[in-house]
């Protein structure tokens, strides 16, 4: 079977009830003090854009929430993983 | 007239104390630690951005810390020929405020690197290493996590003698096991056209005694007296 | 967990059925839900020592009894007087379970709570320590994480709060690959003054109660839950387990605080750990027998519809409780609007003997101040384990492999190789006191500036002796780490401890800790050495075998050396000097790396120690230090003295042409001889010249003292006096020795 | 005119030439742990996700990106900034 490639960003966050401190201190020290109080909230984490060849969108989703797992590239007990965008290239 | 240095402190500084140790009780200077918001230029002669971690190097090392007032102070310093210096995060600051040029990126490791490692003198003509020989390698510690050096213009750095400092082996070799973090060209520090403004990320401070030397050298030294003479010169 | 009742709701708690009597009895009424969540928290194993107490009780006085001991077990930390007007605080502890979950949090979180500790006695916190565990690295991504997270977290906490790791200590065993142990300890400078400032008591009546630091949220809070319903809108799974750490919020906390204490005007400091906001605002008070009103509602909260029992258990990191003398708030408040800190005038002491909490108009908490800290203790049983009669009579093998191979192994093998990997990603020269950094002697030392003392640091144990026998084998920790400081020129001033065993229900577990803390007892009084801290872990278990951890209990010391020429370092000096050994060598192979990694065995005899002995060679050692003999000095630990030396010659590139022809009066095997981890000894570098005189002085000390080589200035160690001869390439060792950790760790 | 919020995402990553070390690591690893050659590419960065008031989507475009240039979100010798999605609350 022919095989895709997409192209999939993905970002690492701390889960949504656990603190984000590297965000506060944007938000806070950065953006506040320099008078862009229209913000009302930042939160941070890590930037992903991974290529690859899969049979469909859904399986190179499953394989992207694999390998994240298994290089421990994110720990589920603190962090969450999100998929932003899927685009076949 | 008596010469006056501030050493600034920025939220999260931390060898902020230790500068200020040495340039007091070790180069006998009169020196003060000023909270970055309070800081006058009008108040001192020289000043010290020292290490640490100015906002938890939260987004980028020394981001945050470049939008303080105290920067706009500092750069009025700058412009009158003042000199200033940045150790380590201090240079990520003047990076990010573009005091000095190019950008100092996450180790090429990934790790922190607390090491004692040695640098060659390329630019001996600077406020900070007049004092200097040229070629001459100094021995001193980093303990940075981004400080990676890179610019997309080197060869004006170099044309314009902004290079100061290279990661060199004991004897001034470039092999790339003395660059401690993946540097390009080596390049350990660098200064403003005017020579009057450096940043390296290696630790002068942590240099100045014997006593905390492996071999039981003072190079860090060095750094402060040129500032010093380079001030005496100055007010003259 | 257990269910009891609640005004007619069946709610879950830790705490067994009796100690939920108790505390109705103690309140003559039941609780709220927010004093029955303080009560279950503070009474936990974690905050009351239930099982341990009655054990630790062992211990001398050692504020009593040692007059330079200022604050002993009880307080945040211990603090000694170490002249010249200042005081030192230190402490350790452990942060194992979170740590197993969540490495790299967990290690960070343990870093901020053990720095809290000592900021709370009113000093700088000016170095850390981190004994670590896991299992072996080879073959293991498991491990290789765990490893590599909690190295991380340490190191970016530690560094970005601008306090040096001096020093630590690694092992990797079998029994820690689920439950990694990551004991954190840390060391506090400052003056007397500034220790009385700010004791951990709210002894005056009328003072403010005033909170900084980050804002209380939901994260870390545990205990009681509803069996019936849920306790907030969030499900457990949206909560994170594992508390985020803010090392930049953390270093402003620290500068902040040290600035209010300055002022004179703070009367009483308590850090905000396990417990939260309950267990400091209950000690506070209870220790200073006094009282408070507190509202609520000015805690400032990290999200909105907090509940009082959130806002009053929450674990939130980074926040401080400061009690303030009335007339200098505004003087306190101003340090903190300096930093730019958020904080909270949350309540008043007052002379009620009781803990009043507010949630507006409705009383929450309204407890005896002391009731929190009265926990029921427990009398556990213990029992010695069947098993280790089969262990402890393991035989050696004959040798197999020759001594040249076996030796190279050793140096290789994960528990004796360098350990520069980790202490590289540590700042370990921040605050310019680093005399003996990390990995370049035994201990770590410190210089006081503007004094010319220094400190010296060493923490660890060895947890494979400990499972052969926890009683010598804590006196075994004792003799190594106190020999680590010696052997740097200190003298042990002053001990902490942190207990890590499995569950204490279980009377084999039970007996491990029991066993040791009598270890410690005894080795302590007899070499007058005051016992100022500890810390206890149990239910070390790997989930999946349902097996304890190796007994560790970790022994941290912290000696003083005066004067700078008083230092004493590890590496040869001068090739042509003497090479003595220290001690005798005896047939202890039992718990060896050599049994280990050259036999797969985990038996046989383990060290023991003679207490009258060990001091002997500390006196002596002294006095060769004070008649300025020693060149060099390292004391023999993992994989015997062969290793030791080897390590002697690494710095300056020497050899050693070592015969052993004369030492072998016990009659021992090669690899008895050679690999035996016969605690106490130490290897020093000597001049020749001086030999007569040092013998002189050993048989004055009663002090076996041999001549087992020269230093040569070929980086070769040749041994005679074997069944073979052995020869070693003291570069090949070298490389042997440091690429083992990198070659496991960097793919 | 009332305003509306938007939740925007970028995401700052290395110029090629500034070299990207957190994608070669994972990258490495992906071929060491074997099993994961239909990844062909990786690439890595900073994530922020911005929730802020504006006019329109248009004007919160023009609003974070005179942000981040304001104040350096990313500098400009070694990085690029890319607007990821810009959602309406
Ligand atoms: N986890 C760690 N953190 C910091 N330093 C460490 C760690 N583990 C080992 N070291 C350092 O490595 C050196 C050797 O450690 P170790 O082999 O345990 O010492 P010893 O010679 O007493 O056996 C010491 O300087 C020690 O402080
Ligand atoms: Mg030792």
């Amino acid at each position: 079977m022919a095989q895709i490639e997409f192209e999939i960003e993905i970002s690492l966050e701390n889960k949504p009830a656990a603190r984000d401190p590297v965000a506060e201190t944007i938000q806070r020290d950065l953006l506040a003090k320099k008078g862009y109080d229209q913000v009302s909230k930042v939160r941070s984490g890590q930037y992903l854009r991974i290529n690859l060849l899969a049979d469909s969108e859904e399986k190179a989703k499953e394989l992207i929430t694999k390998m994240c797992n298994d290089l421990r590239i994110f720990n589920p007990v603190t962090q969450i993983l999100n998929i932003i965008n899927v685009n076949k290239v | 007239m008596t010469i006056k240095i501030a050493v600034i402190q920025f939220p999260g500084a931390n060898c902020d104390l230790d500068a200020v140790h040495v340039l007091n009780d070790v180069i006998g200077v009169e020196t003060s630690l000023v909270w970055h918001n309070y800081f006058k230029e009008a108040d001192f002669d020289g000043v010290v951005l020292p290490g640490g971690f100015s906002f938890g190097d939260y987004l980028r090392a020394g981001i945050i810390a470049a939008h303080s007032p105290a920067l706009d102070e500092a750069r009025v310093m700058l412009k009158d020929g003042r000199p200033i210096i940045g150790i380590c995060n201090g240079f990520q600051i003047l990076i990010e405020a573009e005091f000095l040029p190019g950008a100092l990126l996450q180790n090429e490791s990934l790790k922190f690197i607390c090491k004692w490692v040695n640098i060659k003198v390329i630019n001996n003509k600077t406020a900070f290493t007049h004092k200097m020989k040229q070629n001459e390698v100094l021995a001193i510690p980093i303990a940075h996590g981004e400080g990676r050096y890179f610019t997309d213009n080197l060869k004006e750095l170099e044309e314009n003698d902004q290079v100061v400092f290279r990661y060199s082996t004991e004897t001034g070799n470039y092999e790339s096991a003395a660059n401690p973090n993946g540097s390009l060209d080596n390049i350990a520090g660098i200064c403003n056209l005017e020579q009057n403004c450096i940043g390296l990320m290696p630790h002068p401070e942590r240099a100045s005694e014997a006593i905390l030397s492996p071999k039981g050298t003072e190079h860090g030294r060095l750094f402060f007296d040129s500032m010093v003479e380079f001030i005496k010169r100055r007010i003259r | 967990m257990t269910k009891v009742n609640l005004s007619g709701e069946e709610v879950n708690v830790e705490m067994t059925k009796e100690e939920f009597e108790k505390v109705k009895e103690l309140l003559n009424r039941e609780p709220t839900i927010t004093e029955l969540g303080g009560f279950d928290i503070m009474w936990s194993e974690h905050c009351s020592y239930k099982s341990s107490r009655p054990k630790l009780k062992l211990f001398e006085d050692a504020e009593k009894d040692y007059d330079y001991v200022l604050a002993g077990p009880g307080q945040d930390a211990g603090v000694i007087d170490i002249g010249d007007g200042y005081a030192l605080a230190f402490r350790i502890e452990s942060h194992n379970h979170p740590s197993a979950i969540e490495p790299y949090h967990g290690a960070a979180t343990g870093i901020g709570g053990i720095i809290r500790d000592i900021l709370c006695m009113g000093v700088r916190p000016i170095a850390l320590l981190d004994p670590l565990r896991f299992g072996h690295l080879e073959g293991n991504p498991h491990s290789q994480w765990l490893f590599k997270y909690v190295v991380k977290g340490i190191a970016d906490y530690g560094n970005c709060t601008g306090i040096p790791t001096i020093g630590g200590e690694v092992e990797f065993d079998r029994s820690f690959e689920n439950n990694c142990l990551v004991n954190v300890a840390c060391i506090g400078l400052g003056t007397i003054e500034d220790f009385e400032h700010a004791p951990s008591r709210a002894y005056n009546p009328g003072d403010y109660v005033v909170l900084m630091g980050g804002s209380t949220g939901r994260d870390g809070i545990h205990g009681v839950t509803f069996a019936s319903r849920t306790l907030t809108e969030m499900s457990e799974a949206d909560r994170p387990a594992v508390q985020i750490g803010d090392p930049f919020t953390k270093k402003m906390i620290i500068e902040a605080t040290l600035e209010a204490v300055k002022t004179g005007y703070v009367r009483g400091l308590k850090d905000l750990g396990g417990g939260g906001l309950t267990c400091a605002t209950s000690e506070l008070t209870g220790d200073g027998n006094t009282g408070a009103k507190i509202e609520l509602r000015k805690v400032f909260t990290g999200e909105p519809g907090m509940t009082s029992y959130e806002i009053m258990l929450s674990e939130s990191q980074e926040r401080m409780a400061f009690i303030v003398k009335p007339e200098g708030l505004e003087t306190v408040l101003d340090v903190f609007k300096k930093y730019e800190m958020t904080f909270a005038v949350i309540g008043k002491t007052d002379d009620s003997k009781v803990l009043k909490v507010y949630d507006g108009e409705e009383l929450v908490v309204n407890i005896p101040a002391k009731a929190l800290s009265e926990s029921p203790t427990f009398r556990r049983a213990e029992k010695r384990p069947d098993y280790l009669d089969h262990l402890l009579a393991q035989k050696t093998p004959e040798p197999t492999i020759n001594l040249e191979e076996v030796i190279k192994k050793l140096i290789a093998s994960e528990n004796i190789c360098s350990k520069e990997w980790v202490y590289r990603q540590y700042d370990h020269e921040v605050g310019v006191r680093s005399v003996v950094k990390c990995g370049e002697g035994d201990s770590g030392v410190l210089r006081i500036i503007g004094t010319d003392k220094f400190i010296s640091a060493s923490v660890g144990v060895n947890s494979k002796h400990c499972y052969l026998d926890p009683y010598e084998g804590a006196k075994g920790g004792l003799v190594e780490i106190c020999g680590n400081v010696i052997a740097n020129g200190a003298k042990p001033m002053a001990m902490v401890n942190c207990c890590n065993f499995g569950n204490p229900e279980i009377p084999e577990s039970f007996w491990y800790f029991s066993k040791s803390v009598e270890g410690m007892n005894d080795f302590c009084r007899k070499l007058r050495i005051p016992i100022v801290g500890g810390n206890v872990s149990f239910y070390n278990e790997d989930e999946v075998s349902k097996t304890a951890i190796k007994a560790t209990p970790q022994i941290m010391i912290v000696g003083l050396i005066q004067g700078y020429e008083n230092i004493i370092t590890l590496p040869f000096k001068q090739s042509g000097n003497d090479i003595l050994i220290i001690g005798e060598t005896k047939a202890e192979l039992g718990g060896s790396e050599y049994h280990s990694v050259i036999h797969k065995l985990e038996g046989g005899t383990p060290p023991s120690v003679d207490e009258e002995k060990i001091l002997a060679r500390w006196n002596f050692l002294y006095e060769l230090y004070q008649n300025k003999l020693i060149k060099a000095n390292h004391d023999v630990n993992k994989g015997g003295f062969i290793i030791t030396v080897a390590e002697m010659c690494f710095k300056n590139k020497f050899g050693a042409d070592i015969d052993l022809t004369g030492y072998n009066f016990n009659n021992l095997r090669d690899d008895e001889l050679l690999f035996s981890e016969t605690v106490g000894r130490f290897i020093i570098e000597t001049s020749p010249k001086d030999f007569g005189k040092i013998v002189d002085l050993a048989k004055m000390f009663k002090v076996s003292v041999n001549k087992i080589g020269v230093v040569k200035s070929k980086p070769e160690i040749s041994i005679r006096g074997l069944s073979q001869i052995v020869n070693l390439n003291i570069n090949q060792m070298k490389q042997l020795y440091d690429s083992t950790i990198p070659n496991l760790m960097e793919i």
